[in-house]
Parts: structure tokens; sequence; C-alpha cells
């Protein structure tokens, strides 16, 4: 083991900065998800997330083309699960529809590019993201182009091995964990709406 | 301050030589029910080729 | 006939079924390999020493193991060829040698940019001028930095292991590279060797171009609006700052092979004797050599060590540093006049006045045993470790 | 003594002439007794597609390559640079220096964002505006010269070169027969030509167009910014 | 070559090895040898290591006894069976890459003109069907596209023979040959009509099994290419070693399959070669 | 009309003129001096510019001979061809053209043909750029050509000069390809200082070559080029193995040559610094930039600029940064090759610095270094 | 494909940007539209930054609008012009090194006919002159003559337009351009001649100044292509910017070659015509 341990926290973390897999972070086994680099249970990782979308001022979900597309079976589920997830956190979506360069520009307003997610993030003041159903490749580009011009505090719900340039990270993510992760952060919301009312009373 | 193509709508006949000519997309819509076109301006590099295509010289490529 | 096939994990393939004894060529160690990896399709050319490890596969075509194979026009045509099956969505296959890998040699990059998890056979051998049709590993130094994962075979053993394994890796989402499974032309590829093969009636799982983090070309997978691989449209800041984060994503996928390389492999490295101070560290056939010398220097009384590097791409840097950190001696043996591998050892490692970067032959030429046997002497006489020889 | 150093980036579409531009810039420069490097950035695109060239001007030796990633001085040749993002950097003003100076061509001022016109306020910017395509149809007769007119703006601002070198460049650029230009320029220099009988009579067009746009830049003040 | 250039040095005469005193006293440079002289010259192309029988080596034979002007000869040749000969040819010859010479010849016939503008030099690619129609092919056209005054000879022994047996464009439909295990799935390449649109001012198909035919192309094809453009041969000689007849069936073969109509001699000639052929072989001379 | 001058002459004595050109144009100012018989091109970004302007040349008539070849592949192999038939040649390509044409570049060395070709380099595929990268470099380090790397336009005018002086030698006669970074160098304009135009260099002379020109006007005839050495056995792989040592060879016999044209494989600003910058090409030119700003805050970096690649400069480098505390190595490509080669020379390479590295086309912000320097003052 | 694919989960429809929401709508997926219906549905290429009057811009237009079966068909193209208006289109585009389209587009097509036995995927190659008849020539013919059933499409500006105006094969003899200081020196390569010896089942020649023309070539390629074997279509495209004419004369120099050397011309083997023959009986 290293003794250094790269940490993978919210940019701006510079002009080109190394993939986190350069720097030694590791995709964690079955069971297992990355919180800043570090692996953890599936079960830290989801209450982190909560914690995460809970705490953030404007968080966003992007959805990608696996999820957009009704293409095969299972996926009009996972997508009311999603969109479930992101209303229960009070989150907004714009949606990835696909990976072009696109020509002349973006809209930041109604989409965003893994070539250039910055500026969807810039534009929108996201201070926390999703990514969901982007095809692997195309999510660990952008998600390091995020972390690189921006300070947005990202998020992966992948259904393969997971991001390790994702502040946080799952792997597997399949219907099961997402109605599981919505379930938690309902719950983390009612405690704090709780608090909140403990607090103002 | 830049060039794209104009239409006198009054001209326009609907017989989308415009339409084929174009080396952009959807730079003209056609209209069945009025059977004329329209022009979207932004998208239009003012290349001139419809002008020359056009049979009604309803087409024109000047300044905004 | 065909023999009818189960379709089993890697795991059960390669670990846990048992395995029979054969004498086969490193060729048909190829064909054994491709016989179990479930492979759709392969394309061919003709080059020696490669030719007759196709030709093998083409008997497998004939037999019903493949679902197409065909002989393409040119090495640059045929890993281009590969290539837009893969786009397609199945598993293939190919090789080549020499003068044919230097033929096609802009497609590798282009595999590894794309992220295709192509395995390619590369028998080594020497490139022009002046033509040689022998052993020679020259062209593994100008493959290191396509974004490949090389792995180097000692013998038809590991070519065998290697391929299959080969698969497990690349097709691994989070990798999903193209891997270059190299061995010495001739000294392998001609051999006959003894080789334990698991059984003929069990493959590979297939390729399941879902699970690919780039979407299969077949208009059945969204996004339908997508172009592979872009030219990223504007020619700005943002565009180079894609394009080098595209790079540094298909790096970083080689790194995520380390995991499943450890797995399968055993380690990116193999040692023997760790506590030796003197080491001999070589890849392929260079180490079949290399244990030879390995025993008759140990014959004579010498702590002496040895390094298999098993994996070339990526490199086992940090295993080469903790393996050799108590080393006051490292023999590298090569079979390329370059000297590819001492260069990347010395680069690797620290204090690196330790390492002899020799002996080199090639142009076809055997290693003698003797010859590193004589050399280790020599560099331990240098480094004051022997008095005489 | 301290490095005198001007850093000048260009931003416009394909076929308005920026790198042209910044190549009679530096050359004028060079005439004048300074260094100059000047180089174009642009990809596979195509005409009307964004475009930019940078001139570095200084009194020493000059080591930089590539983008200008800080420019004290920015020119826009066009305003889709800024309205339809057709720029290589985001914002279009990222990386500008303290007290920058921003050159946009435009018949009036642009609605900038609020928070754009803040940074800017923030940095001391100071924004001018000059109607150069008008002006070049004006006074030379085609809007090819839009670039000449954006440079008479320049000089309009601030002395970068002396109008002699100016006029020296321009004359070697578009008469010696040395110089050639690549592609889609040469196409355009042909145009160019083929619309004044003689090179006298261009040569002269151009530094009209020149002066024009010397006269015609005003600076537009940002609503509450400080005066630098 | 300079007249009186070949000959051994003064006081060099005994040592020199036989082989090299014969091609000094019987060789054809500038002697006007042709096929017919076979037997009564020393040959351009010593012993070889081919296969017995091997039809491409007889061609080859042919070939360097029908070269109109050996002496001021280059031949580029491409990997494959008949690089195995290459070293064994007294001229200057080329093996540079697997399917570029005419690539390298386009190179070279210019750099010597440009070298010797008052001499004819001959530049001739001779290279197997592999090497002409499938990896070489686009250098092989564009050479006639550019009109590049060489001549193209192509040995065509319908498979890659060197490196095995493997089928190739020129193997004939149908044929099981290693890399088409269940026979070739498309025609022969018709190189000789390609050629034809693609430029070339002459175009020869022969067969060894016709020495004095094979010449005659050849010569043709060389006269023209020095005048007009690219010329094409395309020598027909299959392989006994892969076709796995045996090696006295290489004529007789050659011959049925020509009789059966498998085999056709082509020869396509533009107006220009056609004038120029007139005018060279007016009085007569085949 | 020009005078033909001695190389020394021509690159040491005349009096330069100085001209506000591009990389391009410095190409063309080059082999208008060079005295070159013919070249060949193929369009490619950033490279082409400078072969057209070849062509202009030809035009003009100070090349006999110039056309476009079908692509890069087949202008390799035409340009070994006009080169065996003994003519001074030129040509140009870049990144994917450099990996077309790949397989012939080693056939070039083994040939011992002195083609100069100079090589702007870019990004290869996949994804697609047509922006400045140097990793084609990496791929050519073992072809057995010598690679020399301009950092601008001026290196990149006299080190064509210089490789055709070099490459021709009797004892060297081997390619000489000259790197630059593509559009950082090709369309960068600067003041660049040339000889007169009316001098060029000797023609080449195809008999003191140490092969045979292949032009049946010379001995021996027969003569194949280059011949698979023909016995499957000891012997042949030995003269096979002897052939390629004889490449090598000759690529140490340059060094002197290179030393004596170039003033060095390598130069060196303030050896005595504690930190040391090693760079090749561009990355030469931001070095100097953030040295220069160092300075200003009191940090005395040093500069090694490396010219020559191959032959690489190993003990003047080892001897160079033995006193180092600290040695940065920043580059344009996303391998770092140079790092790795220098780490192999340096003794303690735990004191290298591999970085910065950019690529895909960006640029080099000189406080990507000064970063660097700071880190390894710290 | 099926309609799945382009229909979008209903919770993320509204959220679509414009451009697909059009596709949606009014794309020419499961709805059959042709060039007739230009200007009344939304096209699969999408805005591009050719040069103003670009003729391989309307060519690549035309073609796209053509294609039969959009919503089953792989696009391969190479670095060029050609390759910016495909960039953004709405089905699958490769470009992988230049010039091997067609060996690219040989292995896809062979697997896509292993994965998808019972379908059509159509595999078309759609590349400009340099990619087709100078750097990638060898790998054109030989998927000719090894009869893949793909479409090959050779937009024709007659000039490497990309990389700033060179001559290539297919510029006219005499022309001046980079790269051909003196003027080309050779004729134009006659790919559609060579096209029909080398195995094409059929083949046709037409100019961006006969929209319908191409309709029917890219529709009869299409369709033979599945069935018989390969085949090719040749479409004049030229380049104002280069050839240095006013970008509005595009069609009129298209039309005008047609009175010329690109007269339009149709080449069908026996089978392919007996083929088309059934299909027109069949619908």
């Amino acid at each position: 083991m290293t003794a250094f341990q790269y940490q993978v926290l919210a940019g701006p973390e510079g002009y080109l900065p190394p993939a986190a897999a350069m720097m030694g972070v590791e995709l964690p086994d079955k069971g297992e998800a990355l919180i800043e680099g570090q692996v953890v249970s599936d079960e830290e990782a989801l209450h982190k997330i909560a914690e995460k979308l809970l705490g953030a001022e404007n968080p966003f979900f992007f959805p990608g083309p696996l999820l957009l597309w009704a293409w095969r079976d299972g996926v009009e589920e996972k997508a009311r699960a999603i969109k479930d997830l992101a209303e229960t956190a009070g989150a907004k979506i714009i949606p990835m529809p696909d990976y072009r360069p696109k020509y002349p520009m973006i809209n930041p307003d109604v989409e965003i590019n893994p070539n250039h997610p910055n500026l969807t993030i810039w534009h929108n003041n996201i201070d926390a993201c999703v990514f969901v159903g982007v095809h692997c490749h195309y999510a660990n580009m952008a998600l390091k182009i995020i972390r690189g011009g921006t300070d947005c505090y990202t998020i992966a719900l992948c259904a393969e091995a997971g991001h390790e340039d994702a502040m946080i990270s799952l792997r597997d993510a399949g219907l099961e964990k997402i109605k599981r992760l919505t379930t938690i952060v309902g719950d983390k919301k009612r405690q704090l709406a709780g608090r909140e009312a403990i607090c103002s009373r | 301050m830049y060039v794209s193509v104009r239409l006198a709508e009054e001209k326009c006949n609907g017989c989308r030589m415009c339409v084929f000519t174009c080396p952009d997309p959807n730079v003209f819509n056609f209209y069945k029910d009025k059977k004329k076109i329209s022009v979207n301006a932004s998208r239009c590099k003012g290349c001139g080729l419809c002008v020359v295509a056009c049979p009604k010289e309803a087409l024109s490529v000047s300044a905004g | 006939m065909v023999v009818e096939q189960k379709a089993v994990s890697v795991d059960e393939l390669l670990f846990a079924s048992p395995r029979k004894q054969v004498f086969i060529t490193g060729s048909e160690a190829v064909a054994e390999a491709v016989k179990r990896a479930n492979v759709e399709m392969a394309i061919a050319y003709p080059i020696t020493p490669q030719s007759e490890s196709m030709h093998l596969v083409g008997d497998l075509f004939a037999k019903g193991y493949l679902r197409d194979y065909y002989r393409g026009e040119n090495e640059f045509a045929v890993m281009a060829a590969v290539h837009g099956a893969s786009l397609g969505g199945g598993r293939v296959f190919t090789a080549t040698s020499g003068p044919g890998t230097l033929r096609a040699m802009e497609m590798f990059p282009v595999w590894a940019g794309s992220r295709q998890p192509i395995v390619c056979a590369f028998m080594c051998r020497g490139v022009s001028l002046p033509p040689s049709i022998q052993p020679e590993n020259i062209e593994m130094g100008m493959l290191l930095d396509t974004g490949m994962i090389m792995l180097h075979a000692e013998n038809a053993q590991d070519f065998f292991d290697m391929i299959l394994k080969g698969y497990a890796v690349a097709e691994q989402p989070e990798v999903h590279l193209p891997l270059g499974v190299f061995v010495d032309g001739f000294f392998v590829t001609h051999t006959r060797d003894l080789v334990m093969l698991p059984p003929e009636d069990l493959k590979l799982a297939p390729y399941d171009p879902t699970c690919s983090p780039v979407p299969a070309f077949d208009m059945e997978t969204p996004p339908i609006r997508i172009v592979r691989d872009p030219l990223l449209n504007k020619s700005n800041f943002i565009s180079y700052a894609a394009n080098a984060s595209w790079h540094q994503e298909v790096l970083a996928a080689a790194e995520r092979a380390r995991k499943h390389l450890n797995r399968y492999l055993g380690g990116l490295l193999e040692v023997e004797y760790p506590d030796a101070s003197l080491f001999i560290i070589a890849s392929g056939t260079a180490v079949s050599q290399g244990r030879e010398a390995l025993k008759a220097l140990r014959a004579e009384g010498f702590e002496v060590g040895l390094i298999k590097i098993k994996s070339i791409r990526p490199f086992p840097t940090a295993e080469l540093i903790a393996a050799t950190e108590k080393a006051e001696l490292l023999v590298v043996p090569e079979f390329n006049a370059g000297g590819w591998l001492a260069r990347e050892i010395k680069a690797a490692i620290d204090n690196n006045s330790r390492v002899c970067a020799s002996p080199r032959v090639f142009g076809g030429m055997t290693m003698p045993v003797e010859l590193i046997v004589s050399e280790v002497k020599k560099a331990m006489l240098a480094k004051g470790l022997l008095k005489s020889v | 003594m301290s490095e005198k150093k001007i850093n000048i980036r260009m931003s416009g579409l394909g076929g308005q002439g920026v790198v042209t531009a910044a190549h009679i810039l530096g050359a004028a420069a060079t005439r004048d007794g300074l260094i100059s490097t000047v180089n174009p950035f642009f990809g596979a695109e195509k005409r009307l597609a964004p475009a930019e060239s940078y001139v570095r001007i200084s009194d020493r030796p000059i080591y930089e390559r590539g983008e200008i990633l800080n420019p004290n001085i920015i020119m826009i040749f066009h305003p889709h640079v800024i309205t339809m993002g057709k720029c290589y950097t985001m914002p279009f003003f990222d990386g500008l220096q303290q007290a920058g100076i921003l050159l946009v061509n435009a018949e009036q001022s642009l609605s900038l964002g609020g928070k754009d016109l803040v940074k800017l306020a923030a940095l001391q910017a100071r924004i001018y505006y000059l109607p150069a395509t008008q002006v070049a149809l004006e006074s030379g007769g085609t809007e090819l010269a839009t670039n000449m007119a954006m440079l008479g703006g320049l000089l309009g601002i601030t002395e970068l070169v002396s109008r002699e070198a100016l006029r020296e460049s321009l004359a070697e650029r578009f008469g010696g027969g040395k110089f050639v230009a690549s592609g889609t320029t040469a196409a355009l220099d042909d145009v160019l030509k083929s619309k004044f009988a003689q090179f006298d009579q261009l040569l002269e067009k151009n530094m009209e167009v020149v002066e024009s746009g010397r006269r015609s830049v005003w600076e537009f003040r940002i609503p509450g910014a400080v005066s630098a | 070559m300079k007249p009186g250039l070949f000959k051994i040095s003064p006081g060099f005469e005994e040592v020199m090895p036989a082989e090299y005193r014969e091609l000094v006293e019987h060789g054809p440079y500038g002697a006007g040898m042709g096929v017919a002289d076979l037997g009564a010259f020393k040959e351009l192309l010593e012993e070889h290591p081919l296969c017995a029988g091997c039809g491409l080596a007889l061609s080859l034979r042919l070939f360097l006894a029908s070269l109109p002007a050996p002496q001021d000869t280059v031949i580029v040749g491409s990997t494959g069976c008949s690089s195995l000969a290459f070293p064994q040819v007294a001229l200057q010859n080329i093996h540079s890459l697997f399917g570029n010479q005419n690539a390298l010849a386009s190179g070279l016939k210019r750099a010597l003109s440009l070298r010797f503008p008052d001499k004819v030099k001959d530049v001739v690619v001779i290279a197997g069907d592999g090497a002409t129609a499938d990896i070489g092919l686009d250098m092989v056209m564009h050479s006639w596209f550019r009109q590049e005054n060489i001549t193209t000879v192509m040995l065509d022994n319908e498979a890659y023979a060197n490196t095995g047996g493997q089928e190739s464009g020129m193997s004939p439909q149908g044929t099981v040959l290693y890399m088409a295990p269940k026979g070739k799935k498309f025609p022969k390449i018709p190189l000789p009509e390609i050629a034809r649109e693609a430029g070339c001012a002459y175009v020869g198909a022969c067969s060894p099994a016709q020495g004095k035919r094979l010449e005659r192309m050849l010569r043709r094809a060389i006269l023209v290419a020095r005048e007009i453009g690219p010329t094409y041969v395309q020598i027909f000689a299959p392989c006994p070693t892969n076709y796995k007849f045996k090696p006295n069936e290489t004529l007789t073969r050659l011959k049925l399959l020509e009789k059966e109509g498998v085999f056709q001699p082509k020869e396509y000639i533009t107006r220009e070669a056609q004038d120029l052929l007139n005018k060279l072989e007016g009085g007569g001379k085949p | 009309m020009q005078q033909v001058v001695s190389p020394e002459h021509l690159l040491f004595e005349a009096r330069r003129e100085q001209m506000f050109i591009t990389g391009s144009e410095a190409v063309r100012e080059a082999i208008k001096r060079a005295n070159v018989d013919m070249a060949i091109s193929y369009p490619i970004t950033p490279q082409s510019e400078s072969m057209h302007l070849v062509g202009d040349i030809y035009k003009e008539g100070y090349l006999r001979e110039y056309f476009r070849g079908e692509n890069e592949f087949a202008v390799m192999s035409a340009i070994a061809g006009a080169a065996m038939g003994g003519v001074r040649v030129f040509t140009a390509t870049g990144g994917p053209g450099t990996l077309r044409a790949f397989e012939m570049f080693s056939t070039w060395a083994g040939a011992r043909l002195p083609i100069v070709c100079a090589f702007m380099t870019r990004g290869v595929n996949s994804p697609l750029s047509i922006q400045p990268d140097t990793i084609e470099m990496a791929f050519m380090l073992d072809t057995g050509m010598i690679i020399l790397h301009a950092e601008n336009s001026q290196d990149l005018h006299d080190m064509l000069l210089k490789a055709y002086c070099v490459a021709e030698k009797t004892d060297v006669h081997i390619p000489v390809g000259v790197f630059a970074d593509g559009f950082f160098v090709t369309h960068t304009r600067e003041k660049v200082e040339v000889p007169p135009a009316d001098l060029k260099l000797p023609p080449y002379n195809p008999y003191s070559a140490p092969v045979p020109a292949m032009d049946m006007e010379n001995v021996p005839f027969r003569q194949m080029r280059d011949p698979f050495v023909m016995k499957s056995n000891y012997i042949s792989y030995a003269a096979h193995a002897s052939w390629q040592q004889e490449i090598l060879a000759a690529a140490e016999r340059s060094r002197k040559y290179l030393a004596k044209y170039l003033g060095g494989l390598v130069d060196v600003e303030y050896a005595d610094a504690e930190v040391l910058v090693v760079a090749s090409g561009t990355a030469v030119s931001v070095s100097r930039e953030a040295i220069k700003l160092c300075a200003r805050e009191g940090l005395r970096a040093g500069l090694v600029k490396v010219k020559s690649l191959r032959p690489f400069p190993a003990e003047e480098i080892k001897l160079v940064t033995r006193g180092a505390k600290a040695v940065i190595v920043p580059e344009f490509n996303r391998v770092g090759w140079l790092c790795r080669e220098i780490k192999a020379v340096v003794e303690d390479n735990t004191k290298v610095v591999g970085g910065p590295r950019v690529f895909g086309g960006m640029t080099m912000p000189a406080g990507l270094i000064i970063s660097e320097i700071r880190r390894c003052f710290a | 494909m099926s309609t799945r694919i382009i229909t979008p989960v209903a919770e993320f429809a509204d959220l679509l940007p414009q451009d697909y929401r059009e596709l949606v709508a009014n794309g020419p997926f499961f709805a059959r539209r042709g060039l007739k219906d230009l200007g009344t549905f939304k096209e699969i290429i999408e805005e591009h930054p050719h040069c103003a009057g670009c003729g391989v811009a309307l060519g690549v237009r035309l073609v796209a609008a053509s294609l039969p079966a959009p919503a089953d068909t792989i696009i391969i193209g190479t670095p060029g012009c050609s390759f910016f208006g495909l960039a953004q289109t709405a089905v699958n585009y490769s470009n992988t090194a230049f010039g091997n389209q067609n060996a690219v587009a040989s292995g896809l097509k062979r697997m896509l006919s292993l994965r998808y036995p019972d379908r059509h995927k159509d595999v078309v190659v759609l590349v400009g002159d340099g990619g087709i008849a100078d750097i990638g020539l060898d790998m054109t013919l030989h998927s000719w003559f090894r009869r893949e059933k793909i479409v090959t499409i050779m937009v024709d500006n007659e000039v490497y337009g990309n990389t700033g105006g060179q001559e290539s094969g297919m510029t006219k003899e005499g022309q001046v351009l980079n790269m051909a200081p003196g003027g080309k020196k050779f004729p134009k390569i006659p790919v559609f001649e060579i096209a029909k010896v080398s195995g094409c089942a059929y083949a046709a020649k037409v100019t961006v100044a006969s929209p319908r023309m191409i309709e029917k070539a890219v529709n009869r390629a299409v369709l033979v292509a599945r069935q018989v074997g390969p085949t090719y279509l040749q479409i004049y495209t030229p380049c104002p910017t280069n050839l240095k004419f006013s970008p509005d004369q595009t069609v009129r120099v298209a039309a005008e070659a047609e009175k010329g050397y690109y007269a339009v011309e149709e080449f069908i083997t026996d089978e392919a015509a007996r083929c088309l023959q059934q299909l027109t009986t069949e619908s």
C-alpha cells in the first residue's frame, strides 16, 4: 500500500489534473463503494450521498442516454426510480442525451455534454451532481473535467464498476440500490426537517 | 451585420428548389398547407445557392 | 467436427477445470485458446511466423467454432476491419508480426483510444531493414505508448493462458482496452512443448456489448447520435482539455487493469529466490534462457534470483522497486538491439547503475545460456562482487 | 528595468481575418524594433467557425508558445463569439489580466450578463466597442476589411505600433508576393485583391479603414466600476 | 551503364570467380540477346533457392532474358518467393518492403531521370500477386494514375507461397488454401482490366509456357513505358507446391488451362502505344 | 542563380538576413538553400503548408522534381526509391502520417539512406486531433533514425540544413528526422535569421555513399538492396545482427558531426543550479519563460535543452544532472517518454520529476513549470 | 433498430433538448421520409461548420435524406471535410484513421450480420475523394473484390479540402492547387470505371445538381448492397473555397459538369437489376 492516499475532493483541481486511477485510487470490489478515493461499504456511501445531496444548495442529476431512452427492458423502471430519487432529494435534472461534441454550442440550461460538462455546471451554479446512465468512458471524462475546473461535488451511480474521479462512486447500481438510496434520502430529509422544526421552535 | 438569406414570402410558390440546394440542414422549412417555405436566418451562412436556384426571385442575401 | 461447448466463467475455465497435457507448438496453443475463447470473428493476413496460427484459426472457422473469418488485404486493413467488427459489438481475434505490426501501426492507438477490447497476438520478429523473419522483439519497444495492454508470454503455455486471460481482462467494463499478447516468434510459435489445456467442451461466456464503457455500433444502443471517435469540434481550450481528458481516461483504464492482471496472471511479475542480491530480469523467451542460466549459476554457488516480467503495459514499477530493493546487480538479457526493457527498468528503479543492460542478441540469433552466465559474471566482476571469472 | 509585454488575444470567426490581423500587427511591432511572435489556432473547421490568433509583443525575447491564456487585450471580431459561445474560452474574457482591455466589434453595446459585468468591473477592465464591419463596408467597400478596422480600433485605444510600421506591414502582406497564405485565407486574399484594380488602391483603402476604425472606437463605462 | 564499365580491372581477371568472368565474356549487357538466345549466353540469374518446377522461377528467367536493355535496367521487387531469387540476379535490384514496390520505383525512376536526362534507364517492377494485387494495390494503381514511366510485372502464382500457401486476391474462386478454409469467396481480381481503366498504355497477360510471347509482351511493355506511360504485364504461373501438382506438370498444366480458356492471354494497347509499337516494330521484328 | 558554398560558410559564416516568418516558411527557406533534388508530399495538418511552400520553390526552379504521393507510406517508399537512385531528397509528415508510414523509417535506416524528413508533430488517433502533441516521437526512438527536436522556427531552419550535412557523411549515412511541434512552431510567426538565398549546399555525391547507388552506373551490378540474409542459420543471423549493429554504430559516429554543427547534443544554462529543467522542443521555450520568471523570485533554476534524441546524450545528461537536487522534465505528451529516457540515464532517478505534461493540443502555461520549480526548492 | 431506442423514457421526455424532441416527433426513423419531404421533417444531419455553399455538405445532406432506412443505418466516414457534416448526425457514425473506411465497414457489416442475422443493417461508407481514391484505394477496391455488402459513396470535391486545398487523384488534369503548383499532371482517377470491373453490383455517377437522381441512386445502392453485393456512388460536390468560385454557384458548377465529364451514369449488373425488379414487384 502506498503511504500517501490520494484524495478525490471537489476541485478546481487545476489546469490538467491527472486521472485518480493514475494516482493509485482503485475501484472497489462488489459490495463496496468509494468516498473521496477511499474504499467504504456500500451502505456508508449511500448515506454519504444522501447527506451530500441534501446538504447541497443546487443539486442536479445528469441522466445519460442509457437511462433517457427506453431501449431495453428495465430502463423505464430504473428511470422512474431515478426521477423519484431526484425529487426526493430536491434535485433538478439536466439530461445528457448523447456524447457528440456539439456544434456550434450547447445550451447549458437544458443539456450537459461530456466534452465540456463544466459549462453546464458553471452556468447553473451546480454544487452537487449525480451521473447515472452514462457510458463509463464518457462519464469518466466528464467527471475529470468537472473536477479539474469546478468545485462541484460529483456522485456516480454506476451500473458497472464505478468511477474513481467521482467524489462518491457506487458500483452495480441497479434498481434495488437506487430505491434503497431513495429511502435513505427520504429518511434523512425527514430527520433534517424534524431537526429544523425543533430548532425553529 | 451578418449576411443571411431573406424571403419575400409573397413571391414564394413552394417549389422547394431552395430546400434541395441548401448545404445546411433545417435552414428552410416547408409548410404544406401554405405551400410556402420559411427561413431560419440564424442557421444561414449566406452562400446564395438558394437565390440562384429560386425561379421566382423570392430569395435574396443581405445584411440584416 | 465441432465439439458442443458450454459457456463458463473464466475462473471455471482456467482455474477450476481439470487440465490435460498435450505436446503442441505455440501456434497450436493459439488455436486451442481461440477455440475456447468464444470468438465470433477473426481476420487474417499472412506473415511469417504468425501465419500458421491464423491457418489453424481458419480451420476452427471451417469447423464452426468461429462464425466469420477472412483474409484481409494488408495488415493495416486487417487491423481496421477488426476494429470495425469490434465496433459492431462482438468478440474478435487477430494476429500479426514484425513488419505487419509496423504496417498497421496507426491502428493500435486507435484501438486503445476508442476503447476496443480487441485481443491480438504478436509473434515478434525482426523488422526491416534488412528483412528478417527471425525472432526479435524490437516491435514491442515501438508499441509501448500505444495505450494497449501488453503481455509477454514466455512459452506456449503462457501464450495459451494469456490469450484467454487477455479477454477476461480486456473486456472488464472499467478496462475495455485492446490487449496484445506477445511472444518471440519461432522460439515459441514453432517450438513444440508441453502445454496443459482445460477441456475443449468449455468456452468463455460471450462478450456482452451492453456493459461496454462506449456504446456498440449497431443502432440498437443509445445514443444513436454518436460519432466514434470525434474530432472535438471546437478548436479551443475546452476541446483540447476534453481531448487530454480522454487520453487520461485511456491511461487510467490501463491502471485499472492491474487489479485484474494480478488476479488472473497471479501478479504482473514473478520472482524466484526473492532474497537474492543479484537478479536476472527478463520477459518472453529470455526468461526461459534466464532460468537455465539461473540453474547453472546456482549450481556454481551464486545466489542469483530471477524476475519474470509478464505485463509490460501496465508496467510493474512498484513491484519491481520492491523486488529489487536489496539487490546489488540486475542483469537484463533481451532479444532486440534497442534494449527497451533495460531502459524501462532503469527508468523504474532508483540507483539504476545497478542495471547491466546485456546481453542483447538479435537478428534471429539464439541467446545461449552460457552468454547470460558469462555476462552475469562479468557484471559481478565489474561491481567487485567477484574476484575473477 | 521591467519587461513591457503585451499579450493580445483575437477571437473571431473563420474568414474574418483574425490571422491576418495578428500577422500585420506582429510584423508592424517587429518593424518598430520590438520582439513579437504571432500564432493562430484553428481546428479543422471551416469558415465562420471559431478562430483565434495570438500576438505577443515585448521589448525582450519571448519564449512562451501556444495559446495566450492571460491576455492584456482581447479583441472580439464578431458578437457571436460572445452571444453564441463561439470562442476559445468560457467566458469569453477568461484569463483577462487586471486592467485589461476588451475591444468588441458591435454596432451597439452588447447586453453582457450582470455577473460578467461584475467580474469585469472587479478586474478594472475597460470595454470598447467599434462597429468594425460597418466601418469596413463604408470606408473600404468590403466586409473583408473588418480586421483592418479592428486594428484601427486597437490603435485608437493604445498606440502599440507606429502608423508607418503598420503601413509597411500591410504593403508586405498584400503586395510583396513574399507572403504565402494558407488554404482558405489564400482564397479570400484573391477575392480581396480582385476588388481593387491596383495594389496601391488596396493599400490606401486599407489604411483608410484603419483610420476610420481608430476614430470610431468608443468606451463603454461599466456601471458602478471604479475608474482604473 | 557507361560502355566499357563492365570489365574487370586489370590484374584481377584471374582471381575473379568464374560466374563473373562468364558475365563479362558472355553476358547479355548491350549484346541484344533474347529468349531465343537462351543457352547461348550467360544468364543474369544465378542458382537460386526456389522450388523444383517453379513456374515463377522460369518466368523470372524468361523475364531477365527478355529485357531490352539489361545494362540500363534497375528492377524493383517485393517480399515473396521471387525475392528469394533476387540476390542472385546480376542487375541492381531493390527489395524494400512488402507491397511498396511501385511507390519505390516511382521515386527511383524520377531520380534516375534527373541524374541521367539523356539516357534511358528502364525501371521494371517485378513482384508476386500478393504484393501487386493485395497489399500493394493502391501504390501499383497510383503509379499508373500518375503515369509513371515504369513497367509493372506480376508473377501470378495464385497464392501467398512464401508464407506457406495462403489464398491471395488472385487465387481462383473456390480454391481452398490457408486463410480460405472454406474456399475462396470471390473471383480472381481482374487486374488487367483494372490496369486498362487505370491508365496503363500497354497491358499484357501471358504465361511462361510460351516464352516468345512473354518476351514480346515484356519488350513491348518496356518500350511503351519509356515513351508513353505505365505498362503492365501479368505472368500466369500457378505454384506446384501450394496447388499440389507435380513439378513436371507446370508447363503442361499451363497449356491445358489456356486451351480450356481458364487462362486467357490478353493484350490491351492504347492507340498512342499502338502507334509507337507500329513505328518501332515496323521492320517486322517481333 | 545560386552559388554552391561549403556547409561551414552557409551555416556559420554567411551574413544572415532577418525574416518574420512561420515555421512552415522556415522549412521553405532551408530547403531553398539545401540543394535538394526532389521532394514528395502528402497533405496532413499541420505539415501541409510547408510542403505547399516546397512545391512553390519547385515551381520557381529550386528543386528539380516534386509530386504528391497517394499516402504517407507510399510517399516514404517513393522517397526511399529516389534516395537509392542517388539524389538528395526531402519530405515531411506528422502525427497519423508518421504512424501510417511507420514501417518505412526503420527501412530507411537499415538501407542507409541519408533522407532528411521533417516531422510536424501532432496528436494521433483516437480521438482525432490535429493539435500539437509529441507522442509520435516515442514510437520513433528505436527506428534507427537520427532524431533532432527543434525548439522554434530558427532551430527548424538550421537543423534541416545541418541534417543534410550530418546524414550524408559516409560514415553516418542514415536518415535524420527533424521534429518540430505542430502549430507551436509551424504556424507561429517570429523572427528567423537565414543565410543569403543565393547560396546553397554542395550537391549530394551518391558515389561516396557506404552503399552503392542503384543506377547501373556503379559496381557491383549484382546488387540487391537489401536482401533477406538467405540462409537460415547462425551465420546469417549473425550477419543480420551485425548489419543492425552497423546502423547503431553509424548513429554513434554522428555524435561528432552533431556536436560540430549543432554545437553539442545539449545546450545547458546555469548548469550549477540546484534545480534543472530538462526539455526538448517547444517545452524548452516554455521552460525558458518559467526560469526567467522564477529568477525574479530569486529561485535560480537551470536548463538543459536536449537537441538530439537519437543519438541520446546519455553521458552529457548524467554528468550535468549529477549535482542537481531535482530534475524537472516538462513534456507535450501523455506518456512522458522524455522523462523515461532521462530517468534511465540519471543515476539517482528518484530526483527526476516527470511533468508537467500537457497534451491533446493544450498549451503549457509557464506557471505549471514554475510551480514544479517552487515545489523543488521548497 | 427498434422504435424503443429513440423513444424517450416518459420520465425524462420533457427534459430533452429541442433537437431531440424534434427528432422524436418528426424525424425520419419510423415514418418513411424521402428527399421529397425535405423541409417538412427533422433531418438527421445537424448544423455543421462547412463553408458557405459547400458542395460536400449539400451532398452529405441529400444522401442522408435519401437513406431508405436511417433507423438501421450506420455511416462510416474518414477524416476530411465530409466528416464535419456527419459528426452531428443522428445515426451511429464512426471515423477512425484516414482511408481505412471500407476495411472498418467490412468488419462492422460482417459482425452486424452475425449479431442480427434476421435484420438489415445498412453500412454506408460516406467519404471524400482523397479517402476513397487516394489513401484508401486498396481498401475500397478490396471490399469490392471480396463482395462486401456495403455501400460506398464518394462525395467528390476534387480536392483535399480539409487540409487546405491540395490536389487529389480526383482533381481534374491541369488544375493548379497546392502540391500541384504546376497544374495536375494526370487525369481524374476513373474510379467509376474501375468499380464496374471490380465487383460492384451497382454504381452510379451523379451530381448535387440532381437531387432526385441522388435519392434514386442511394436507394438502389442500399437495396442492392443488402442482397447482392457492393455498390458505389460517386457524387460530384464541387468546392467553392478551393476551386475559387462564388459559393452561390455550386449547383450551377455541378449542373455544368453534368453536361460534360460528370454526365449522370448508372451501371447495374443483371443480378442487381433482377433484385431491384423483384423488390419493386414486392412493394
